[in-house]
């Protein structure tokens, strides 16, 4: 089990390693210096050349690219993210502020669509045909087709101005203000998680049909259990594991998803930022932004490979 | 022993027509691959179907709400919104198609190299795709658009690289699975060469799941594009597709609420139809299920 | 001795989207006290839906018992409602299934003993010392060596005879009347076979319980049984004890299956004699004899007429055949 | 095919070890070995057939396999038709592998689902250009099919439209294609139905009437079934063979306790026979070949094992007529 | 089903606003005269700060955003080119035009208690000139006369300088605080002499400032405090004016300010420069290189339909160069109107009758696309077959700075009030920008005329544009600019009135609510 979680560590750091290259690789073959970015956003400043060349010295893009790279993540090793070339400010600080942000609606996101998603499934399969289940798979699959900015806009303009129950946009600590916070988060978690939630309805389905077939349920019913305890007990932990693979998977693309809300609610997360630093190519957040994103899918999927061996003891980690 | 044994009946009809029997035994499947047929019809036969030109300017007759002439209305440039929906199936069918296409291409024929040949092969591109999969899709495709620049056809090659990785892993398993089946060793116990055993052996079998990947992606696909022209990386003008569709409209939304809602309506039939076809194909192509349906 | 289980006319039709599959047609039989029952057939012939009806596990839709009755104990089980309080008191309490496949029908994550000691708590309302107790002394009783240590075990971590070992042990658990074994040993080798075959018949006869042995291997039912029924295509085609119809088979589908498989027993140069054809397939049956297109003695009438009813030759000894053998 | 053989024998396996690493640890060492095949010997003679019986896990297929060289064997000799291919290459294996076919348990995985059976058949003629027409090509196959008792108008369904049957058949001229002299056959009948198994026996001993050359090595673990087909037949256990002898002589004068044992557990569908039969009935089960006993690996099961077993591994020495035993009890 | 609830959602929230409205609009916003203390102004902006609101040497752009309310500059300009005193009261232009000197207000104190004065004047204005800041090339030195005395010593004088004072060039902060924290720290903590005081800035999500109970203008400011939200999406924008959630929102011209106004809210708008067409002139192998070309062009745009069509009464065509707001703008110019018969008729003439294949490529964030598909249907009609290449800020800048081939850059040129800025800033032959735009022989000299004079001449300038137009050098489309939405009860913001949309007069602002 040690030994297992070693190894992935490792193997996560090679990735880890593979992706900070791949990005900054990518970045550089970007078309556009972020130095004329710099002067070309800010539309009425002209920098001399000599200007330039300062800037570029300053940021180190005047050395060959692995150089940079090795710079960079010697630096990156040591929690230093560089200097954003569009703020100016320590990216690290920067990301540091928004992290949470994204996280804490992240995470409940993908919280509320393993909580409703799941069991949502379970009935569904159970009641397999009947209304109930018709109705579900109805809405899951209106769920995983609904453009994600469109339904927060409509969102908004339903709760916040047609019946004025929720604040329009922003967000707030929960440590400042619980309440306002939670009222502020409903909206955007809710559109955050609407396609997990749908998948995960789906998925859980299927493979709750699946299992519902096997020869060990069958066993189950002929020992004359009840059916609830059947499914809870029998089937439900056997139909996590392929809905667990799909969750681990899903993270990634809620904080994708996050993007999208953090624009629409005008949140002050990192899906934001890392869309900024993208468009005005801001090497070093997109860069500590990817490196970010990409261990916190690192640990989540390490999470999720562990949690098969607590739904499955046949998993051996050797 | 010139008798020969006919008195053996096959058990099954054709799988073909099993398949055919089975999609076809649920309403919404049907649904979902009239709908996706109607689309491509459409696709096809645009100029013919749409009842104006959707290039065509009319800056005299801008945000017309539906009505006669123009059943949903016009657009900020007085251009006919049902005809650009009808010219838009073209552009979205084939950022859906051509994404697609590129992802499982590429995504299989990784995933069939690392799955066959195992050992250090399948570790250096699995660890890739990994590194590939610890990326949001949509980042990583907004990052690639942004390298490439926007427009139909870097959009198109932006999504297909995101989605690539899903399929490179489905098809290592598959092609883990299907190495394990006798017919493989079959075939390295007759000699027959690496290649042979990769595409006449191994290819065809790892297909009926990535078939049901590659027609709920479609659907998807149209969905991302949407996402993307809204961060502002997508189509280019004149160009109809119906994400840019979607956000052109948005900042109509209360005026006119028609000129989003149009398409984004058209994009949740497609995906919703894909992935009811995805469903049907799922149940009609997984073994498992024969039988039993 | 006593009738335990009575079967009459039982049907149970499986719809799928070919048509209708008559997987159980029309049978009856009963089960004694203490008896060792066979069934023997080939695989389709309905031989274990014939069992799993019994018990009503079989999966609606498809399926779905279509007449007949189950007479246990003076009640018919088909009354009681699939999943209802009754019909679960009967499963696991008064009839027990041991099932083919080791391998699937354990359930892969959980315990050994939390598989064991639900039927005990639910059957007979132990409490959970009590029942891990009782499940380690099952364990014990079926040859698990250091019952105390596995039961805390996964199925994986049992080969495939040690998990039959186990299924037997909670079909034992709660004390049923009859022990159904559909193909206990067929994926199972010889050795190991011969092993568990010993061990149930030693058990049933200790636990006073009836068993019905399910299998296509005459072997097996030459070995163990008292009785066989011998169905072909959803219905019994041959029955009586086993001594009448191993030394007097009578139905040209008994003879063959006698003729075509290797005997450690035969003469040197035999030569096997194949049935022809495949079994058939259940599906839209005509109501001649469906054993006709493979019988080598076959008559005019027998693609005619429907099938016989089964017809009395001697002492218990039935045959469902229009030829005289 | 010419080729120099000697004295006759086709295969001669000579002291075959296989042996599968286990791993463990961050650095995948090597732990363990799982000794699936540990130092057997024996040999084949060109036209007859060998069954190799021995329960689950006795590694009589990883043997098969080894033979195809499907393995490469941990050390050992593997001599077919004269010469050692234990050391071969893959590329120096390839012409030999046209002379020697396997015949798999499951009909319905050894068949590529997506291929037609006319392919299927068809596919060794294309890997070692058997064929030099299309024509050629097709009356080969349609030859194959029949040869096996199939309609060769059958040979563009694909196998789930075939019965278990008839896709063993298929199995059958799949490994017939190439002109095969050496057949391994992979417990061919263990999956078919009890009606359909004596077809393929039958078609198998028809097939070696027919084609004189044709040489069978029957891997079962069905004793009866050996019996019937094989004209000697070895008997292994836990990676080593404990006793081997011609079929005669096996079922009369079983000499190893095992042999005993396992003949024993095989039901005779007579009951007045069965009454009268003694039954050996094993304590135990296979031991893991992670951790095989000392000494005779079957001690601890044996009922005649003294302590000496526990320590000495008992040679393979005929005890006279070609009849085999490795048992010091004998 | 959703668009049912929706509309009747729009609907009811339309009708309860316009009661309010009438409601309130029974009582005349400007009936109240005298301000009234109290409230928090909330002013919604698309974008703000970068991150550099408290050290004006390395504030660009969007930073001058966050310093108005508490960072004041040495002087204010307004829209038509006017000087105005603010932290200096009084400055002269040496005669020679190699200095100028400012006198300074006498006892304003900064946030930090700590006194403005010439030292902190010479401190602020050497820290700009030391970073290079735009604008200040030609200050040669920095000098305090006296105390409240603080002279620019310059080796060229030009009619821009003065102007550029009134932005973050100009600004002055706490030369104490930042001594004390560091620059990193005042980057984020500006220290001013403004009406409000800093509170808190949160990158992208708000900045925060209070009321400065000190402030040297005494009874101002009106207000408690001021917070700038930054919100991208204009839909959320809106939603947040609806609800009330905020007082003035900063909006582009077009659909969003009808939309806005029919609201009911009030909108301040001004052109802020003209969107323009640079075709490549330079590179010899360019149609464009052909001044009839350009003129056919010019011909062939239909601006009076674009703007009919996408001005929503806020926009209007440009047939010259400056927008009506500037100095600059002539009345009385005709320019080039639309003609397509005489685009086809100069085309054929220059050797085109069937057209030709080119490019417009406009920066993707910062255009309306709608008006470059009108572009290009209307080249269209002429046989001018037009890629649209719509590029992100870094290609943009490439194209800008590197050159264009066969192409139409197109380019919103800004105004400035002082127009010889734009003119400067744009053609000159300093400029780095722009190289594939060929400028005619005397050109830069007629720039120059009109940079140094003292005051800048409107005559000089019309020279300069005459040259432009008589050689087609740039096609202007129409003009664009800027605008607020204000809700009825806010008062004199000054948003738009002063020189830069950035500058707005937080001090005079009030709110009758």
């Amino acid at each position: 089990m040690t030994t297992y979680i070693i190894r992935r560590v490792i193997q996560s750091m090679l990735v880890l390693v593979m992706v900070t290259m791949i990005v900054f690789l990518v970045m550089r073959l970007l078309p556009g210096d972020p130095i004329y970015m710099l002067i070309t956003e800010d539309d009425l400043i002209q920098s001399s050349e000599e200007k330039i060349a300062a800037l570029r010295h300053e940021f180190g893009l005047d050395k060959p690219i692995p150089v940079q790279y090795i710079n960079w993540f010697s630096a990156a090793v040591c929690g230093d993210l560089g200097v954003s070339i569009i703020h100016r400010g320590k990216v690290a600080k920067e990301i540091i502020g928004r992290l949470p942000i994204t996280l804490h609606i992240g995470l409940l996101a993908f919280i509320i669509s393993i909580v409703v998603g799941i069991p949502l499934g379970v009935v569904s399969a159970v009641r397999r045909g009947r209304w109930l289940d018709t109705g579900v798979t109805l809405l899951a699959n209106l769920g995983i087709t609904i453009p994600v900015f469109w339904l927060g806009i409509l969102m908004i303009y339903f709760f916040a101005l047609y019946l004025g129950i929720l604040p329009v946009q922003g967000y707030t600590s929960p440590f400042e203000d619980f309440w306002m916070s939670t009222r502020k988060i409903i909206m955007p978690v809710f559109c955050l998680s609407v396609f997990p939630i749908a998948s995960a309805a789906r998925q859980t389905r299927s493979s709750m049909l699946e299992i519902m077939r096997q020869d060990y349920i069958r066993t189950a019913w002929a020992k004359g259990l009840r059916e609830r305890l059947i499914i809870v007990r029998h089937a439900l932990k056997n139909a996590l594991i392929p809905v667990v693979t799909l969750k681990g998977l899903m993270f990634r693309n809620i904080i994708g998803g996050s993007v999208l809300v953090e624009t629409v609610f005008n949140i002050p997360g990192m899906g934001r930022l890392a869309v900024d630093g993208v468009i005005s190519h801001d090497y070093a957040i997109v860069q500590g932004i990817v490196l970010l994103i990409a261990t916190v899918v690192l640990v989540v999927n390490l999470v999720v490979d562990l949690s098969y061996g607590w739904l499955d003891p046949r998993i051996r980690y050797g | 022993m010139q008798r020969t044994d006919m008195t053996e009946t096959p058990l099954h009809a054709s799988e073909f027509r099993r398949i055919m029997k089975v999609l076809f035994s649920r309403g919404v499947v049907v649904f979902g691959i009239v709908v996706i047929l109607a689309l491509f019809v459409t696709a096809i036969f645009a100029p013919w179907i749409a009842p104006y030109d959707p290039y065509k300017l009319d800056l005299n007759q801008t945000l017309v709400q539906p009505c006669k002439e123009h059943l949903l209305g016009t657009d900020a440039l007085g251009r006919d919104t049902l005809s650009r929906i009808i010219f838009g199936t073209r552009t979205s069918l084939m950022v859906g198609v051509v994404a697609v296409c590129i992802a499982a291409s590429v995504g299989m024929t990784m995933g069939l190299i690392a799955g066959y040949f195992g050992r250090w092969v399948h570790a250096i591109i699995m660890r890739f795709i990994d590194a590939l999969m610890a990326f949001p899709v949509i980042l990583l495709a907004l990052v690639i658009a942004v390298l490439l620049g926007g427009g139909l056809r870097n959009v198109m090659i932006a999504l297909g690289i995101g989605l690539l990785p899903a399929y490179a892993r489905l098809m290592c398993g598959q092609v883990l699975s299907v190495k394990e089946n006798d017919y493989f060793l079959a075939g390295r116990a007759m000699g027959a060469g690496n290649l042979r055993i990769m595409f006449r052996h191994v290819v065809p079998n790892c297909f009926p799941p990535l078939i049901v990947l590659i027609t709920m992606m479609m659907g998807l696909t149209i969905l991302a594009e949407a996402g993307l022209s809204f961060l502002g990386i997508g189509i280019e003008p004149p160009g109809a597709a119906w994400g840019a569709m979607v956000n052109d409209g948005y900042q109509y939304l209360l005026t006119h609420p028609i000129l989003s809602f149009a398409p984004g309506f058209a994009i949740m039939l497609v995906v919703f139809s894909f992935n009811m076809v995805g469903d049907g194909l799922r149940d009609a192509l997984d073994p498992r299920l024969r039988g039993v349906l | 001795m006593p009738v335990l289980l009575e079967v009459k006319n039982l049907k149970t039709y499986f719809k799928v989207y070919h048509g209708l599959v008559k997987a159980v047609d029309d049978i009856s039989y009963h089960i004694k006290k203490k008896e060792i029952v066979g069934l023997v057939g080939e695989s389709g012939c309905g031989k274990s839906v014939s069992q799993l009806s019994v018990l009503q596990l079989i999966p609606t839709p498809p399926g779905e018992i279509v007449a007949g009755q189950i007479i246990f104990e003076g009640q018919d089980l088909l009354q009681f409602e699939a999943n209802g309080d009754e019909m679960r008191s009967i499963r696991g309490g008064g009839i027990a299934m041991v099932f083919q496949e080791p391998m699937t029908s354990l359930n892969p994550v959980l315990t050994i003993g939390r598989q064991l000691t639900e039927g005990l708590e639910l059957h007979l309302g132990m409490d959970v010392n009590e029942a891990r107790n009782r499940a380690i002394e099952l364990l014990s009783m079926v040859g698990i060596p250091d019952a105390d240590k596995r039961i805390d075990d996964y199925p994986h971590q049992f080969s495939g005879g040690m998990r039959q070992r186990v299924m037997i042990a909670m079909a034992l658990s709660c004390n049923p009347k009859i022990i159904i074994a559909d193909e206990p040993t067929t994926a199972l080798d010889v050795t190991t076979q011969a092993q568990l075959l010993e061990l149930m018949t030693d058990l049933v006869s200790r636990f006073n319980a009836s068993l019905v042995i399910v299998t296509h291997n005459l072997g097996v039912i030459a070995r163990y049984a008292q009785r066989l029924y011998v169905m072909y295509a959803g219905r019994i085609v041959e029955s009586g004890t086993a001594k009448e119809i191993f030394g007097n088979p009578r139905h040209p589908y008994t003879i063959a299956l006698l003729n075509c498989v290797p005997r450690l027993d035969e003469e040197e140069g035999r030569k096997l004699v194949p049935i022809e054809g495949m079994p058939p397939n259940l599906l839209n049956m005509p109501i001649t004899c469906a054993f006709k297109p493979r019988c080598p003695y076959h008559i005019e009438r027998c693609g005619q007429d429907p099938w016989p009813d089964l017809k009395l030759i001697e002492g218990q000894h039935y045959v469902r055949c229009y030829v005289e053998t | 095919m010419k080729s120099p053989s000697r004295n006759g024998k086709i295969v001669e396996v000579d002291d075959l070890k296989m042996y599968f690493p286990v791993t463990r640890g961050l650095l995948r060492h090597k732990v363990a070995d799982v000794k699936a095949v540990d130092g057997v010997s024996f040999h084949i003679k060109r036209g007859e057939t060998l069954g190799l019986v021995g329960e689950s896990g006795s590694g009589k297929t990883t043997v098969g396999r080894c033979i195809m060289r499907l393995y490469q064997p941990t050390s050992g000799h593997i001599i077919f038709e004269g010469q050692d291919i234990s050391q071969l290459s893959e590329h120096q294996m390839r012409p030999l592998r046209s002379r020697m076919s396997l015949i798999f348990q499951d009909p319905y995985g050894s068949l590529d689902p997506r291929q037609s059976a006319g392919s299927i058949v068809g596919e060794p003629l294309k890997v070692f250009h058997l064929a030099n027409s299309r024509q050629e090509y097709r009356e080969r196959v349609e030859e194959l099919f029949r040869i096996v008792g199939l309609d060769p108008s059958m040979m563009d369904r694909v196998p789930h439209e075939f019965s278990g049957g008839q896709r063993q058949r298929i199995g059958v001229a799949r490994a017939l294609a190439s002109n095969a002299s050496l057949l391994i056959c992979d417990e061919p009948i263990s999956a078919l139905d009890v009606s359909i198994q004596a077809q393929i026996i039958n078609l198998l001993e028809e097939l070696q009437e027919r084609l004189k050359r044709l040489t069978y090595l029957f891997i079962a673990h069905d004793l009866s079934v050996v019996r019937h087909i094989s004209d000697r037949i070895a008997v292994m256990y836990l990676g080593r063979i404990v006793e081997v002898t011609d079929r005669k002589t096996l079922y009369e004068n079983p000499l190893h306790p095992y042999t005993k044992s396992l003949l024993s557990a095989v039901p005779v569908a007579d009951p007045f026979l069965e009454e009268k039969r003694k039954r050996i009935i094993l304590k135990g089960e296979i031991p893991s070949p992670l951790t095989p006993p000392s000494g005779c690996n079957f001690h601890p099961r044996c009922p005649m094992a003294i302590s000496k077993c526990k320590k000495e591994v008992p040679p393979l020495r005929d005890t006279g007529g070609g009849h085999e035993v490795s048992c010091i009890r004998v | 089903m959703k668009g049912k609830w929706f509309s009747v959602g729009s609907i009811g929230c339309l009708v309860l606003l316009i009661v309010a409205l009438l409601l309130v609009g029974g009582y005349p916003a400007h009936s109240q005269d005298k301000p009234q203390y109290g409230g928090i102004l909330r002013v919604v902006e698309g974008a703000g700060p970068r991150g550099c609101i408290g050290w004006p040497a390395n504030a660009v752009g969007n930073d001058a955003l966050g310093m108005k309310p508490c960072i004041e500059y040495l002087v204010n300009q307004d829209n038509m080119n006017k000087i105005l005193p603010c932290l200096a009261t009084d400055w002269k232009v040496a005669r020679d035009r190699k200095s100028i000197t400012f006198t300074l207000r006498k006892g304003v104190k900064f946030h930090d208690g700590s006194d403005f004065n010439a030292e902190v004047a010479r401190f602020n204005l050497q820290a700009v000139k030391d970073a290079k800041a735009s604008g200040t090339a030609s200050w040669t030195s920095v000098e305090v006369v006296d105390d409240y005395t603080v002279r620019i010593n310059l080796s060229e004088y030009n009619n821009n300088l003065l102007a550029r004072l009134s932005g973050s060039p100009g600004a002055m902060v706490s030369k104490e605080a930042v001594e004390k924290n560091g620059i990193e720290w005042a980057k984020l903590n500006p220290v001013g002499t403004g009406p409000f005081k800093f509170v808190s800035f949160q990158r992208d999500v708000v900045a925060k400032y209070t009321r400065n109970e000190n402030y040297w203008d005494k009874g101002k400011p009106y207000l408690d405090g001021v917070e700038l939200h930054f919100i991208k999406d204009p839909m959320t924008q809106q939603a947040v004016m609806r609800a009330g959630e905020a007082e003035v929102l900063g909006i582009g011209l077009g659909k969003m300010a009808a939309d806005m106004k029919a609201l009911g809210f009030k909108i301040i708008s001004a052109p802020s420069g003209t969107v323009s067409l640079l075709p490549d002139s330079k590179n010899a192998d360019s149609p464009f290189g052909n001044k009839k070309v350009r003129e056919a062009v010019e011909y062939a745009i239909d601006r009076e339909a674009i703007v009919k069509g996408k001005g929503y009464g806020f926009l209007k065509a440009a047939y010259q160069l400056p927008p009506s707001n500037s100095m600059a703008y002539d009345p009385n110019f005709k320019g080039r109107q639309y003609d397509p018969e005489k685009a086809k008729k100069l085309l054929t003439e220059t050797g085109y009758p069937n057209g030709f294949a080119t490019k417009i490529i406009p920066m993707s964030f910062d255009v309306d696309r709608d008006v470059m598909v009108a572009l290009q249907s209307y080249l269209g009609e002429v046989g001018i077959k037009v890629d649209l290449d719509f590029v992100d800020y870094g290609r943009y800048s490439e194209y800008r700075r590197k050159g264009w081939h066969n192409a139409l850059l197109c380019q919103p040129i800004a105004v400035f009030p002082n127009y010889n800025q734009t003119l400067d800033f744009y053609f000159s032959a300093k400029s780095p920008d722009f190289p594939s735009l060929a400028r005619p022989a005397g050109f830069d000299e007629l720039i120059q005329k009109s940079i140094s004079t003292v005051e800048a001449k409107k005559r000089n300038i019309q020279n300069v544009l005459e040259k432009m137009f008589d050689e087609t050098m740039v096609i202007p489309i129409n003009e664009v600019g800027r605008g607020y939405a204000v809700q009825n009860y806010v008062h004199d913001t000054g948003h738009l009135e002063w020189g830069s949309w950035t500058n707005w007069t937080p001090d005079r602002a009030w709110m009758s609510k």
